[in-house]
C-alpha cells in the first residue's frame, strides 16, 4: 500500500524532472550545448502563459500556444544570436563559452521576468487539470499529474523517433560529432541546429507551464530542475534520449522510497555519493566500447598507479 | 637474443577476432616491415606491442624482459617509441618544442638537423604540412632502440617519398625499425624482413626477395603494382 | 560532342590573405573519368572543396550541369548529383557504419535507400559484416572504404574522390581502381584526385596537372606519357 | 656556434632543457604582482571600504588562482572548488579556533587537507574521463561536502564564526591596511607557484594532456600524473585561499561555498584569462569591483543585466579571457605555458 | 546637500539590505516598499524629533543578493561608507551571522529577520521583531499538551539551520517532566522543495499506524502553502490536523489555498492584522496596534504580512532615535533594550541579547466552501524571547 503510493510519488516526482529533462536532453544531451539558461526557458514559458491567460483573460489553448511561439523565437535568437558563435571554438574553449555564456543570459532573463511580473509566486491554471483527481487502489492522483506524466513520455518517444529514425535526428548527431564534415556530408547544418534548439525550447516552454500549474510561478521555478536535469541526462548517457527518460523516474522513485527509509539529511548526499559511484563504475567497467572488462580494470589501475612513478 | 620477441598475442574487440596468435622475433639492428590487408591486425600489433592495448592471450619480450602488461608511457621510457597511424603531433607546440618534449637523452638540434626541421623549429604545429609533421612525429618517435612506425610513407608523395626513405635509412643505422606499410615498393626498398600479417595472424615472413618470388604472396598481398 | 556536367571557370580561392588557387579552369565532360595530379599543398584539396561548397570562393564561376551552383550550400549541390569523398577517411567516428551511410544519404532525398546500402555493401563486403560497429573503432582502410562508401551510396552523377587510396592495402587499391572503372562504364562522371599518379594514368580520360595554385591541363587518355613526365620534371625542377 | 648563425637559429631555442625553470621569468611575475599590489596601498588606506574590497579581491585572487591551475592547464572541467576551499577554510578555523593552532600552521594544514580531498578528487576525475561526467560528479561531491559539513555539529548550518584574524607568531593582523600586506604575501607566494608550474616541465605537459593524451603516453610520459599534480596544487591553494577567507571574515559558512561560488570562481578564471598567471587577479579585480561600483553609481537594480551583459560580452569578443585576449593583442603569446624557454 | 553621518545635523542617514535578487527577492522588495512608505511619511511629518530638533529620514538600500557574502559586504559599505545609525533588516539567518560583527564593532543597532542564536549573544547590536522558528512552534507545543486529541506530533522540517533549531526544540520540550506526547521526525527537505506528496504519504502512514496524530511543518510560505494544498488533495486535512509556525508571515494568500487551509493550525504575530475584521482575531490584537495599523492603511504600502513587520522594525527604529536624542549607535541602543516598544504588532520588548518578546495568537483555520476562514483562536499571549535551546526564559 505505502510502496505502491510511494512508487506512483516517485513516478510523478520522476516525471517532473523527466519533464524538464526531456527538453534539455535534446539541447545538452544532443547538440551537447550544457544550457544553463533552460530554466530560464522553462520559467519564460510559463509566465508567457500567465501573461497570456490570467492577466490578459485568454483561453488556456491560446496561452500555450503563444509560449510555444515566444520562447521557441526566443531560443532561436539565443542559438542564432549568441551560440552559432560559439561552435568553432576547440572543445574547452566552447564548454565555458557556453556554460557562461547561457548562465548570463540566465541572469539576464530572470531579472526580466522579476521585474516584469514580480517576485511573488503566482498560480496558473491550466484548463482546471488540478482540479480532477483520479482514485486507484487508494492512491490518487490529480489530471494534471497523470497529464504530466503523460506528456513528458510522449516527449521522450518523440525525441527517440527523432533523434534515431529522422534524417533531423540523424544529422543532428553527425554535426554534433563532426560539423565540417556533416556540411560536407550535406546536413543543413545550421537549420538542423535551429529546428533543434527550438524545439528544445518550445518542449521547456510547455513543461514550463505544466510546472507552474502544479506548483506555483516563479523567476527562480527551474533553478532547482536544472541541476537534476544535468545529472539525469548525464547519468542517461549522454545524447540517449531512452537512458535520460530512465534516470529521471530512477531518480524520482529513488528520493521517494528514500524518504521513507533514509534518514532524511542524506538522502541527497546518497544520491550525489550513488552518482559518483555509478560514474566510476562506468567507467571502470564499460570503457568506451571495450568489452574486455578484465582488460580494462587493469589498464585502469596502472593507470592510478602511474601517478606514483 | 632477439631484441623483441613477441609470442602467441591475441587480442579480440567484442566478436572482432584482431589479432590470433602472432608470433615473431625482430633482431637488433634489423628493419621489419609488417604489410596485409586491411584490418589485419597491424596497427593492433604495434599497439599491443606497446602496452597502448593489454593482450588478451601471449607475451611480449623486449631486450629479453617481460614488457606486455606494461603500460605504454613505461614501454616508451624502456626503449619502445611509435608514431600513429592518423599523424600526430602538438599542434599548440613549436617543433623545437615538440621534439624537445620527445627527447629524453639526444639532443633535439641533432634530431632537427636529421630530420631537415631546423628551418622550421619555430613553426607550431598546427601550422605544419603532412610531411613537416610525419617528421616532427617521426622526430618524437626516434629516441628508442625500436620504432614502431605505422604507415609513414601515405600520403607523401613521389618527391618527398625518396627524402623519407632517406631519413628513414639514417635511423636504419642506428636503431631497429618496424614499419607498417601498404606503398609495398618504397617498403621493401627499406626491409631487412618481411612480414605479413592477415586476419591477425602471421602468414609468412621473409626477405623481401622471398616475397617476391612467392607467387601467391604476389597474387594475394603485393597487387600488381609492386610487380 | 560530350556535355560538359562540370566546370569552373576562372577560379579563384583564398586562405586569409593567401591565395590558394589562382585562376583555375576545369572542364569534366559527363561519363569521364578526369584526374588532378600535383605536389602536396598545390592546392587539390582547395579546389575540390570550392566544387563541393564547403570552401567559399573569391571569384569565377562553377557550373553543374550548365547551372553555376556557386553560393549553394553543400547540401543542394549533392541533391544536385556531387558526391564529394574528401582525404584521409573523414567519416563520423562515433556513429555505427550504417549510421555513416544513413546520414550520407539525408540531402540525396530521392534515392531508394536499402537498394543504394545493398550496392555498396556489395562492393565492400566488409562494411556489410561491420553494419553495427562504432566506426572510429575500425582500421584505418576500413573506414576508407566507409568513406568512399558515403560517397557512393547517394547515387551520384558526379563523384569526387581525394586521394581515394590513401592507406588501402595494393589488392583494395586495385578494387577501388576497378570500382571507378566500373561505375565511370555505369555512366558516373568521376573527377579523382590521387597522389599516386599510378592510379591516375591508369583510368582517367584527361588529367589535369595543379601546381604552384594553378591548375594546368596535361591532356587526353593516350597523351599522358609525355605530358606527365614533362610535369614530373616540373615539379621536381 | 657557426651553424647556428649561418641558419640563423639561436642556440638556446633549440636545445632548450626542459628540466631547467627559467625562475628569471617566475621572478618578473613574481615581482609584478608584488610591485603593483604596493603600489595600491595608498588606495587601501585611503578609504576603509575599497580595503576591504581590495582583500576580498586577494582572497578571491588566491582561490582562483588555484582553481585556473585545474581548468586552464591540463582543461579538467572539475567543478568543486568551493567545496576544496571549505574544506580549507573549516580545517584551519577549527584548529585556531578548538585547538589553538597557530595561524600559519592552520593555514598551510587548511591547505594540505585539501590538497588531500582534492588528490581523491583528481583520481575519481582522472578515471571517470569524460568531461560532462567530470562536471557533475564533482558537482555532487560538492554537495556532499555541503551535506556533510552542515550536518556536523562542529560546523553545521551556521557554520565557524568568532574565527582570529590572520597573525604570525605574536603579531595579528588587524587593521585592513596589515590584513592587505599579508594577504599580498600569499598571493604573491600562489603566484610563485603557478608561475613556477607555467614555467615546469610539469606545467607544460599537463598542457598536453589537454591536447593528445596518447601521443603524450607513446613518448614516455604518464598524463595521469599531470593531471593529478595540477588538481592537488590547484587544491592547495584552494584550501589556502578558504583558510584566508574564514580569517579575513571571522565566519564560513558551507551554504556560502555551493554551486554559486564555484560558478563565481569559475567566472573570475574564465573572465581574467585560462591558463594565465595573473588572469585570476584581474578576474577578481573585476568580478569583486564591479558590484561596487554597481552600487556606487546606484545601478543596483541593474547587476544582473550588467554582470550578465559582461559574461555575454567576454565569452563572444574575449574568449581567452581579458588577459588572454590582451596577450593575443600583443602578439607575444603573453606568459603560455610552453613558451617557456624564451 | 548637507547629508552628513548619523551623527551630524542634517537627515538622519539609516541604512537597509535588503534581498533584491535571489532566493528571497520578494520579501526584499516588500520591504523596500514598505521602507520607503515609511519613511516618506515620517519626512512629511518633519521627521524625527533628535533632542529636540526635526531631522528628516534619508535611506541608503542595498541589494544583498541573498547572499551572505554581499550582506556583509553591504553592512561594510553601510557602516564605513555612508555611516548609517541604524541598519534595517535583512532577510537571512547566515546573512545575519555576517553582518553581526559589522553590526557590533561599528556600534551600528541592526534590526534583522534572521534567527540566530549566534548573533544573539549579550550586547549584541543585533536585534529582531520577527518570531524565530524556535518561538514559532511554542504555541503549537502548548495546542499539543493542552489538546486531548493531539499526542504525538510528526514533524517535518526544512534542512538547514531553522529546521535544526525546530527539532531542537522539540527534544528540549518533550523532554520536560510536565510536558506529555512525543513526536516522530518524518523528514527533512529542501528550500526549493516542490513536491511533498513522499513527505505525506509517509505522515500518512505514520497516521495510519497511530504513531502521530497530527503534522507540524517548520518551512517558509510557499512551501507550506504547497503542502497544505497537496495534503488537502489526499483528503487527509480532516482527519490530521497540521499545525505550522511560520510567524504567520504570509497566509494572505490564503485565498489561492482556499478550503485547503481547513484544519490547519497557524501562528499569527503579523498575519492577525490581515484577519483585524475578524472579532475573534481582534479580541487578541491590542488597541494601540489596531490604532497604528488603521495608520498604516493609509499609506502607499504593501498589505502583507512581512511588510507590517518590516514597518513594526522600522516604527521601533523610530522610537529608538527619538528616545535616545541622539544618533549615536550606542545610545539608540540603550534606548531600544528593555523598553517597552509600540509598533502596530503591539507591546514588545526587546532583551539584552536583542530578542522580542512580542504577541501572538494560534490560529485554527476551517473551510467554508471554497474558501478559508477563521475558525478558532486556540492560543493568545506574549510569546517569549527564546534565545537558546533549552530556553533560559521559563515557558
Ligand atoms: N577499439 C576497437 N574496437 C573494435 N574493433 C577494433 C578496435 N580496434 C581495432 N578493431 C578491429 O580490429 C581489426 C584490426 O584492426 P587494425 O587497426 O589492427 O588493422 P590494420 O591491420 O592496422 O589495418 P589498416 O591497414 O587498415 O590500418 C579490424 O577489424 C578493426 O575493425
Ligand atoms: N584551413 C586552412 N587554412 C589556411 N591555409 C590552408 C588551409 N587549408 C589549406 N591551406 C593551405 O592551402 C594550400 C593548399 O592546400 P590543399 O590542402 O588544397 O593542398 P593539396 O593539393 O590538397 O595538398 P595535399 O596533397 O597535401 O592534400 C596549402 O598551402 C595549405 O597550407
Ligand atoms: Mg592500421
Ligand atoms: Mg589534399
Amino acid at each position: 500500500m505505502v510502496l505502491l503510493e510511494s512508487l506512483v510519488n516517485g513516478l510523478i516526482q520522476g516525471s517532473i524532472y523527466a519533464l524538464f529533462a526531456a527538453s534539455f536532453t535534446i539541447i545538452f544531451g544532443v547538440m551537447d550545448i550544457p544550457n544553463m539558461g533552460h530554466a530560464a526557458l522553462f520559467a519564460g514559458g510559463a509566465y508567457v502563459f500567465y501573461q497570456v491567460t490570467m492577466l490578459s483573460g485568454l483561453p488556456w489553448p491560446v496561452g500555450i500556444v503563444a509560449a510555444v511561439v515566444v520562447i521557441g523565437a526566443l531560443g532561436a535568437i539565443v542559438e542564432r544570436g549568441l551560440l552559432a558563435p560559439l561552435y568553432d571554438r576547440s572543445e574547452s574553449e566552447y564548454v565555458f563559452g557556453v556554460i557562461l555564456l547561457t548562465l548570463g543570459l540566465a541572469r539576464i532573463f530572470e531579472r526580466a521576468f522579476a521585474q516584469i511580473w514580480g517576485h511573488e509566486p503566482h498560480s496558473v491554471s491550466l484548463a482546471g487539470l488540478q482540479r480532477g483527481s483520479l482514485e486507484a487502489f487508494g492512491v490518487s492522483v490529480t489530471t494534471l499529474e497523470l497529464l504530466v506524466v503523460v506528456f513528458s513520455i510522449a516527449n521522450f518517444a518523440v525525441l527517440y523517433w527523432l533523434i534515431n529514425y529522422t534524417n533531423t535526428g540523424l544529422g543532428l548527431q553527425a554535426i554534433v560529432q563532426d560539423r565540417d564534415l556533416a556540411r560536407l556530408k550535406g546536413v543543413n547544418v545550421s537549420r538542423t541546429f535551429l529546428v533543434a534548439f527550438v524545439l528544445g525550447s518550445a518542449m521547456a516552454a510547455v513543461a514550463g507551464v505544466m510546472n507552474a500549474a502544479m506548483f506555483s510561478l516563479t523567476p527562480d521555478m527551474g533553478a532547482s530542475l536544472l541541476i537534476k536535469a544535468f545529472i539525469v541526462v548525464i547519468l542517461g548517457g549522454i545524447g540517449r534520449v531512452l537512458g535520460a527518460a530512465v534516470a529521471g523516474y530512477a531518480l524520482g522513485v529513488y528520493e521517494a522510497f528514500a524518504i521513507l527509509y533514509l534518514s532524511s539529511y542524506y538522502i541527497y548526499a546518497s544520491e550525489f555519493a550513488i552518482l559518483i559511484l555509478f560514474f566510476l563504475a562506468k567507467a571502470v567497467l564499460l570503457d568506451e566500447g571495450e568489452e574486455n572488462l578484465g582488460a580494462v580494470l587493469v589498464d585502469r589501475v596502472r593507470g592510478l598507479r602511474g601517478v606514483a612513478r | 637474443m632477439a631484441l623483441l620477441e613477441v609470442n602467441d598475442l591475441e587480442r579480440t574487440f567484442g566478436g572482432i577476432v584482431a589479432l590470433d596468435g602472432v608470433t615473431f622475433d625482430v633482431a637488433s639492428g634489423e628493419t621489419n616491415v609488417i604489410i596485409g590487408p586491411n584490418g589485419a591486425g597491424k596497427t593492433t600489433l604495434f599497439n599491443c606491442i606497446t602496452g597502448y592495448h593489454i593482450p588478451d592471450h601471449g607475451t611480449v619480450r623486449f631486450q629479453g624482459t617481460d614488457i606486455t602488461s606494461t603500460p605504454d608511457y613505461k614501454t616508451a621510457r624502456t626503449g619502445i617509441r611509435r608514431t600513429f597511424q592518423e599523424v600526430d603531433v602538438f599542434d599548440e607546440l613549436t617543433v623545437a618544442e615538440n621534439i624537445s618534449l620527445g627527447a629524453f637523452e639526444s639532443s633535439p638540434r641533432e634530431m632537427m638537423e636529421l630530420l631537415d626541421l631546423l628551418d622550421i623549429h619555430d613553426k607550431e604545429g598546427s601550422e605544419l604540412t603532412l610531411f613537416e609533421r610525419k617528421r616532427v612525429s617521426l622526430a618524437l618517435a626516434s629516441e628508442g632502440e625500436l620504432l614502431l612506425l605505422d604507415e609513414v610513407f601515405s600520403g607523401l608523395n613521389p618527391t618527398e617519398k625518396p627524402a623519407m626513405v632517406g631519413y628513414l635509412d639514417a635511423l636504419a643505422e642506428r636503431k631497429t625499425l618496424m614499419l607498417i606499410e601498404h606503398d609495398i615498393e618504397t617498403a621493401f626498398d627499406l626491409a631487412d624482413t618481411v612480414t605479413i600479417l592477415a586476419q591477425g595472424q602471421v602468414m609468412k615472413r621473409g626477405t623481401p626477395e622471398e616475397m617476391l618470388d612467392d607467387e601467391t604472396v604476389r597474387e594475394d598481398f603485393l597487387g600488381e603494382m609492386a610487380i | 560532342m560530350t556535355r560538359e556536367l562540370l566546370t569552373v571557370d576562372d577560379l579563384h580561392v583564398s586562405y586569409g590573405d593567401m591565395e590558394v588557387i589562382r585562376d583555375a579552369d576545369l572542364n569534366v565532360p559527363a561519363g569521364d573519368v578526369v584526374a588532378i595530379v600535383g605536389a602536396n599543398g598545390a592546392g587539390k584539396t582547395t579546389l575540390l572543396d570550392a566544387v563541393a561548397g564547403v570552401k567559399a570562393i573569391d571569384s569565377g564561376d562553377v557550373r553543374f550541369d550548365g547551372e553555376s551552383i556557386v553560393g549553394e550550400e553543400p547540401f543542394e549541390r549533392i541533391d544536385r548529383g556531387l558526391a564529394y569523398v574528401p582525404e584521409r577517411h573523414r567519416i563520423f567516428p562515433e556513429m555505427t557504419v550504417r549510421n555513416n551511410l544513413q546520414t550520407a544519404m539525408i540531402p540525396a532525398a530521392d534515392v531508394s535507400r536499402d537498394e543504394q546500402l545493398d550496392r555498396v555493401f556489395d562492393l565492400f563486403p566488409i562494411l556489410r559484416d561491420r553494419q553495427s560497429q562504432v566506426a572510429g573503432t575500425m582500421s584505418g582502410g576500413q573506414q576508407q572504404m566507409l568513406a568512399i562508401a558515403q560517397g557512393l551510396v547517394i547515387d551520384p552523377d558526379l563523384i569526387m574522390f581525394d586521394e581515394p587510396t590513401l592507406g588501402l592495402a595494393p589488392k583494395i587499391v586495385e578494387d577501388i581502381r576497378d570500382t571507378i572503372v566500373d561505375i565511370s562504364e555505369s555512366g558516373v562522371t568521376v573527377l579523382l584526385v590521387d597522389e599516386q599518379i599510378r592510379m591516375a594514368k591508369q583510368v582517367s580520360d584527361r588529367m589535369y596537372l595543379m601546381r604552384k595554385n594553378t591548375l594546368q591541363y596535361l591532356g587526353e587518355r593516350g597523351e599522358f606519357e609525355d605530358a606527365y613526365q614533362n610535369a614530373v620534371d616540373q615539379v621536381l625542377e | 656556434m657557426s651553424t647556428d648563425t649561418a641558419s640563423g637559429v639561436a642556440g638556446e631555442q633549440i636545445d632548450g632543457d626542459l628540466e631547467r625553470i627559467e625562475w628569471q621569468s617566475v621572478a618578473r611575475s613574481v615581482g609584478i604582482t608584488l610591485v603593483l599590489g604596493l603600489l595600491a596601498i595608498p588606495l587601501v588606506s585611503a578609504s576603509s571600504y575599497v580595503g576591504y574590497t581590495a582583500l576580498l579581491v586577494l582572497v578571491f585572487a588566491v582561490m582562483a588562482s588555484g582553481y585556473n591551475l585545474m581548468l586552464g592547464w591540463p582543461n579538467l572541467l572539475v567543478f568543486c572548488p568551493a567545496a576544496l576551499a571549505v574544506i580549507g577554510g573549516v580545517t584551519s578555523a577549527l584548529l585556531v579556533n578548538v585547538f589553538g593552532v597557530p595561524y600559519l600552521l592552520a593555514m598551510l594544514a587548511g591547505g594540505v587537507v585539501a590538497a588531500v580531498v582534492g588528490s581523491l578528487v583528481a583520481l575519481s576525475a582522472i578515471a571517470i574521463g569524460s568531461s560532462f561526467e567530470i562536471i557533475i560528479a564533482t558537482l555532487a561531491f560538492e554537495e556532499i561536502v555541503y551535506y556533510l559539513f552542515t550536518n556536523w555539529g562542529a560546523v553545521g548550518p551556521t557554520g565557524i564564526s568568532g574565527i582570529p584574524a590572520p597573525a604570525i607568531g605574536p603579531v595579528t593582523f588587524e587593521t585592513q591596511v596589515a590584513q592587505y600586506l599579508f594577504l599580498l604575501a600569499v598571493l604573491t607566494v600562489a603566484v610563485a607557484v603557478v608561475a613556477t608550474f607555467d614555467r615546469s616541465l610539469v606545467g607544460t605537459l599537463a598542457v598536453a594532456t589537454s591536447e593528445n593524451e596518447d601521443l603524450l603516453r607513446s613518448i614516455g610520459y604518464n598524463p595521469t600524473r599531470y593531471k593529478f599534480v595540477s588538481v592537488v596544487v590547484g587544491a592547495l591553494l584552494l584550501g589556502v585561499g578558504g583558510s584566508l577567507y574564514a580569517h579575513v571574515n571571522g565566519l564560513i559558512t558551507p551554504g556560502g561555498f555551493t554551486l554559486d561560488q564555484t560558478v563565481f570562481l569559475l567566472v573570475i578564471a574564465v573572465v581574467g584569462g585560462l591558463r594565465t598567471v595573473h588572469g585570476p587577479i584581474i578576474g577578481a579585480i573585476i568580478l569583486v569591483g564591479l558590484p561596487e561600483v554597481v552600487r556606487t553609481f546606484g545601478l543596483s537594480d541593474m547587476k544582473p543585466y550588467i554582470v550578465g551583459g559582461m559574461l555575454i560580452v567576454v565569452v563572444l569578443f574575449l574568449p581567452r579571457g581579458v588577459l588572454g585576449g590582451l596577450y593575443d593583442r600583443l602578439g607575444n603569446g603573453g606568459d603560455r605555458s610552453w613558451r617557456f624557454w624564451r | 546637500t548637507g547629508v552628513l553621518g548619523g551623527g551630524g545635523g542634517g537627515k538622519i542617514k539609516l541604512g537597509a539590505i535588503n534581498p533584491l535578487s535571489g532566493a528571497a527577492a520578494f520579501y526584499g522588495e516588500l520591504a523596500t516598499e514598505t521602507q520607503t512608505a515609511w519613511k516618506n511619511r515620517i519626512n512629511e511629518d518633519g521627521g524625527i524629533d533628535v533632542d529636540g530638533t526635526q531631522r528628516e529620514v534619508s535611506l541608503v538600500e542595498y541589494d544583498d543578493e541573498s547572499n551572505n557574502s554581499a550582506a556583509r559586504s553591504a553592512a561594510k559599505r553601510l557602516a564605513t561608507v555612508d555611516n548609517v545609525a541604524m541598519i534595517l533588516s535583512s532577510w537571512r539567518s547566515t546573512g545575519a551571522i555576517a553582518i553581526a560583527p559589522i553590526a557590533n564593532d561599528n556600534e551600528i543597532p541592526t534590526f534583522t529577520h534572521g534567527f540566530t542564536p549566534e548573533v544573539n549573544e549579550p550586547g549584541s547590536y543585533m536585534m529582531r521583531m520577527t518570531v524565530s522558528t524556535v518561538m514559532d512552534a511554542y504555541p503549537a507545543l502548548r495546542q499539543v499538551q493542552q489538546s486531548d486529541d493531539i499526542q504525538n506530533i510528526g514533524v517535518i522540517a526544512e534542512t538547514g539551520d531553522w529546521g535544526d533549531d525546530t527539532l531542537a526544540l522539540m527534544d528540549w520540550w518533550f523532554d520536560q517532566p510536565d510536558n506529555d506526547g512525543g513526536y516522530t521526525e518524518l523528514g527533512r527537505f529542501s528550500f526549493s522543495q516542490q513536491d511533498f506528496s513522499s513527505y505525506i504519504t509517509k505522515a500518512k502512514r505514520a497516521y495510519n499506524n497511530d504513531n502521530i496524530d497530527a503534522v507540524y511543518v517548520q518551512t517558509w510560505a510557499s512551501a507550506m502553502q504547497r503542502f497544505i494544498q497537496q495534503q488537502a488533495r489526499e483528503g487527509l486535512n480532516e482527519q490530521m490536523p497540521i499545525l505550522t509556525g511560520l510567524g504567520g508571515a504570509d497566509y494572505n494568500s490564503i485565498d489561492e489555498v482556499g478550503a485547503a487551509m481547513d484544519n490547519v493550525y497557524a501562528l499569527g504575530v503579523y498575519t492577525r492584522l490581515a484577519y483585524a475584521d475578524n472579532p475573534a482575531i481582534a479580541e487578541t490584537l491590542s488597541e494601540d496596534a489596531l490604532s497604528q495599523f488603521e495608520e498604516y492603511k493609509g499609506l502607499d504600502a504593501p498589505m502583507h504580512p512581512t511588510a507590517f513587520n518590516v514597518y513594526a522594525d522600522a516604527q521601533a527604529a523610530r522610537q529608538g532615535i527619538a528616545e535616545a536624542g541622539s544618533t549615536e549607535g550606542s545610545e539608540i541602543r540603550d534606548a531600544l533594550v528593555g523598553t517597552e516598544i509600540t509598533t502596530l504588532l503591539g507591546k514588545t520588548t526587546i532583551n539584552d541579547r536583542g530578542q522580542p518578546a512580542i504577541p501572538g495568537s494560534l490560529i485554527k483555520f476551517g473551510a467554508d466552501g471554497d474558501s478559508a476562514v477563521v475558525e478558532d483562536v486556540a492560543w493568545s499571549g506574549q510569546l517569549p524571547p527564546i534565545t537558546s535551546i533549552p530556553p533560559n526564559v521559563d515557558l
